[in-house]
């Protein structure tokens, strides 16, 4: 069977609708299909999908970031093994006030993913413990994946 | 291993020949063994150093050269393969390397990256070309380079070292007059 | 007592067992591990950023430079997220020659993985066995896409070239005697007490412990956790073959060595089949010369030899990505270093970077 | 009697002098160019981190002192095996006895766990 056909299914996603009435937004359909959170609902909901009987998502894949300009927004892709289903969540935060609260409370699997989105990108991460640049050397200035970032001319060091 | 022909001696020079002796300089003699033992060190960075195992290895086996001896310590490696992308994150780490090693010390740039970035030549953490920080005497192109094209990099390196004349001229030379 | 103080080691980045440039901060008492940092970056060379000025034709051998040693499965991962953007109809032939070149390729990768295992551990005779058989599996790929590592051979939308006519017969005189190669290795390497001793029992990372630190691929099943997305998520036409998903029990560095011994066999077991069935008819499917995707984004993930490979696309209906993340499974594996690496000595950690199999080039994309 | 010493004295001489031969004409042709980064400890090229000068653990010096005490016996047997045919029985069980003495000394230490890492 195909599991990426078998997104959260649409009364799954009502009964989320109900728990988050204003902090919640479904955008996109079929493999395109995400809740948009605030970050303030953000860490109850991933406490919810993770620990309750009907959703177990107890595995976060994938954690990155995407810049659209006035906006960054982080994507969360979460499945479950026991009932082999997936979601993925966003949430955004503003260009100029780039925190938001870290999930490695509930996946340590995060922890790198989110130093490299904070390495990258520059979004601090709040209750991450270390959170310090994973790929770039520490005197790096800048965040490279950002779009107003000035790529160097060639031949000099980036900075 | 080509003997200088003295024009003087060249008479006198047959005659050794035929009972076995050869006229050399020390030179001669320690560019010959240098040349025909060289020791790499084991640095591979990137997508070359699976080429240059698979160089090492059974099939290409460069030992039939005399250069599988890869040695992990610089203070006991005469040739530096740089094999794979240089970052500007290690690009102090291998200049320490290099430094570290003893004289008479060689280098090959071996691939695209190390010869001039390759395909991330316009990244912001990549050293465009291993010339920047380290003074190389072969360059071998390729993405990656095939084992039989490290073994033609070392063996022209082999040529470069046995005839000093080819060989490169760099600040230590200049400085300190043999 | 006398009072020993700890000293810190730099496992740093040329080192002869840390896979490439890997650089692992011990805080040593004696012989054993207090604490173990993993540093990494120093082959970071910014592909995603790259990827904003490449076209989507132009990223795919860019995806060869991730993880160098398994390429045909970063360029299926990354070609399947674009077709599922475009939602681009692959021909049955192209569908079936990707799955001959990836589990082709997931041997190789795991002959590359038993050899470094191998030389890790001092048994420099199985390197050389495992380089010797991996090169009969380059010849395949040279003939077919003429090149050793890099293959740039999946195109979105199919495949670049089709096979000659030879490849067929020696594929098959490989999978022949692919039993009688892995015997040789299970007497010279498995039989070996020294391996076994080294191996058993040391650097065990139970059920709980690889869920939480996101471990996906071999290293997850070795802990026993049935989770292979060949299976569970079947892309392409996985669903039709069947093949057995290899499980360990209790997650030491001997299970993760033996998991990946016996995919080599279900691997083999693909192959054959897939030539069995192979199909005749186009190898490429119509697709414009300039790719422009719909705007949207798509998230696709393959089983790649180390583990889950995702690629996450944003497109914002140009020629050119508007932003391209690979979930890199040897990125998110190393997370296992810190805790497991606590109280063992250096010789087994120099054992568990071999069994957890990081690949630089990913890891750092 | 005397006569025999004069091999001995010869072949002090040359333990002696061919080591500075071989170091000698090294040390002759070598091109040196000392640096100051040369001189830097070689830690897979970064700095070392810490104090390098530790108190480290004393299992250390057990390995060590095992080792020294199996290489005192060699150097005994090398002497004993060169004369093997003309010194007869009597010296071939002394030197069994010897070589029991230490094989008892290891079991001890093997008992006692200096052998394992602590």
């Amino acid at each position: 069977m195909n599991m990426t056909q078998q997104m959260l299914s649409n009364e799954a996603l009502q009964s989320l609708q109900e728990k988050f009435p204003e902090g919640m937004q479904i955008i996109g359909e079929g493999a395109q299909q995400a809740i948009v959170v605030e970050d303030q609902y953000l860490l109850d909901m991933m406490n919810m999908l993770k620990n309750d009987a009907a959703y177990q998502f107890n595995m976060l894949s994938n954690l990155t970031a995407v810049d659209y300009l006035d906006y960054l927004e982080i994507i969360y892709h979460l499945y479950s093994l026991p009932l082999l289903s997936t979601v993925t969540i966003k949430t955004r935060c503003l260009a100029n006030q780039l925190i938001v609260p870290s999930v490695t409370a509930i996946w340590p699997s995060a922890d790198f993913q989110e130093r490299e989105v904070y390495d990258l990108f520059g979004i601090s991460f709040t209750g991450h413990q270390d959170l310090r640049r994973i790929l770039l050397p520490d005197e790096f200035k800048g965040h490279p994946l950002r779009k107003d970032y000035k790529m160097p001319i060639q031949g000099e060091r980036g900075a | 291993m080509e003997v200088k022909d003295m024009a003087a001696g060249k008479q006198t020079e047959d005659e050794f020949i035929k009972k076995n002796i050869i006229v050399t300089s020390i030179d001669t003699v320690l560019n010959w063994a240098r040349s025909n033992s060289l020791w790499p060190l084991s640095s591979g960075l990137a997508c070359c150093s699976m080429e240059m195992m698979a160089a090492a290895a059974a099939r290409f086996d460069i030992s039939r050269f005399g250069y599988e001896v890869f040695r992990p310590s610089p203070r006991q490696a005469d040739l530096l393969i740089v094999a794979g992308t240089l970052t500007w994150k290690m690009a102090g780490p291998l200049k320490r390397l290099y430094e570290q090693m003893p004289e008479p010390k060689y280098v090959i740039a071996m691939g695209s990256c190390a010869n001039s970035g390759g395909p991330f030549a316009d990244s912001y953490s990549v050293v465009p070309g291993v010339d920047l920080i380290l003074p190389v005497d072969v360059y071998i192109p390729g993405c990656p380079p095939r084992p039989e094209a490290l073994i033609q990099g070392m063996l022209e390196l082999k040529r470069k070292i046995q005839n000093p004349d080819v060989g490169r001229v760099d600040e230590y030379d200049a400085t300190n007059a043999e | 007592m006398l009072k020993t103080q700890t000293y810190t080691l730099n496992m740093g980045p040329q080192h002869p067992s840390t896979h490439g440039v890997l650089q692992m901060v011990l805080e040593l008492d004696g012989e054993r591990v207090v604490k173990a940092v993993p540093h990494m970056g120093y082959l970071h060379r910014g592909i995603e950023k790259l990827a904003e000025s490449r076209t989507y034709t132009q990223f795919i051998p860019y995806t060869d430079r991730l993880d160098y040693v398994s390429s045909m499965g970063n360029n299926l991962g990354y070609c399947q997220t674009v077709e599922k953007l475009m939602n681009i109809e692959v021909p049955e032939r192209a569908e079936y020659l990707r799955v001959i070149m990836t589990e082709l390729n997931r041997i190789a990768s795991h002959l590359l993985f038993m050899s470094s295992l191998a030389i890790d551990l001092g048994a420099t005779t199985g390197m050389i066995y495992g380089f010797r058989d991996r090169e009969h599996i380059l010849d395949l790929f040279d003939m077919v896409c003429g090149a050793r590592l890099t293959y740039n051979y999946i195109r979105i939308g199919g495949v670049m070239a089709d096979i000659p006519a030879q490849f067929i017969s020696q594929t098959q005189k490989f999978l022949e005697d692919f039993p009688e190669m892995l015997k040789e290795y299970h007497n010279l390497l498995t039989g070996n007490e020294i391996l076994y001793y080294r191996l058993k029992d040391t650097a065990v990372i139970d059920g709980k412990l690889a869920m939480e630190v996101g471990l996906t691929g071999p290293c997850l099943r070795a802990s026993g956790i049935d989770y292979d997305i060949r299976k569970v998520d079947s892309y392409g036409v996985y669903d039709r073959f069947d093949f057995r998903v290899p499980l360990g029990e209790n997650g030491d560095n001997w299970d993760r060595y033996m998991v990946r011994m016996d995919e080599m066999v279900e691997s083999a077991k693909i192959i054959s089949q897939a030539l069995a069935k192979l199909p005749d008819g186009p190898i490429l499917a119509n697709v414009p010369k300039v790719l422009k995707p719909p705007v949207g984004e798509m998230y696709h993930r393959i089983e790649n030899p180390r583990g889950e490979l995702g690629y996450y696309i944003v497109s914002d209906g140009t020629t050119k990505p508007y932003r391209i993340h690979v979930r890199r499974p040897s990125f998110v594996n190393l997370q296992a270093l810190g805790p497991v690496c606590k109280g063992l000595m250096i010789a087994d950690v120099v054992a568990i970077l071999a069994t957890l199999d990081p690949l630089m080039g990913e890891v750092d994309c | 009697m005397l006569h025999d010493y004069g091999y001995i004295g010869l072949l002090l001489v040359i333990a002696l002098v061919f080591p500075f031969i071989a170091l000698g004409t090294a040390y002759m042709i070598q091109p040196r160019r000392p640096g100051i980064e040369k001189s830097l400890p070689y830690e897979c090229g970064v700095d070392t981190v810490g104090k390098t000068w530790v108190q480290f653990r004393v299992s250390y010096f057990l390995y060590a002192l095992i080792f020294v005490v199996f290489d005192v016996e060699t150097v005994f047997l090398y002497v004993w095996a060169v004369q093997f045919q003309k010194l007869g029985m009597i010296a071939f069980i002394e030197m069994f006895i010897f070589m029991m003495i230490l094989m008892i000394g290891l079991g001890y230490a093997w008992k006692k766990g200096a052998l394992e890492w602590k």
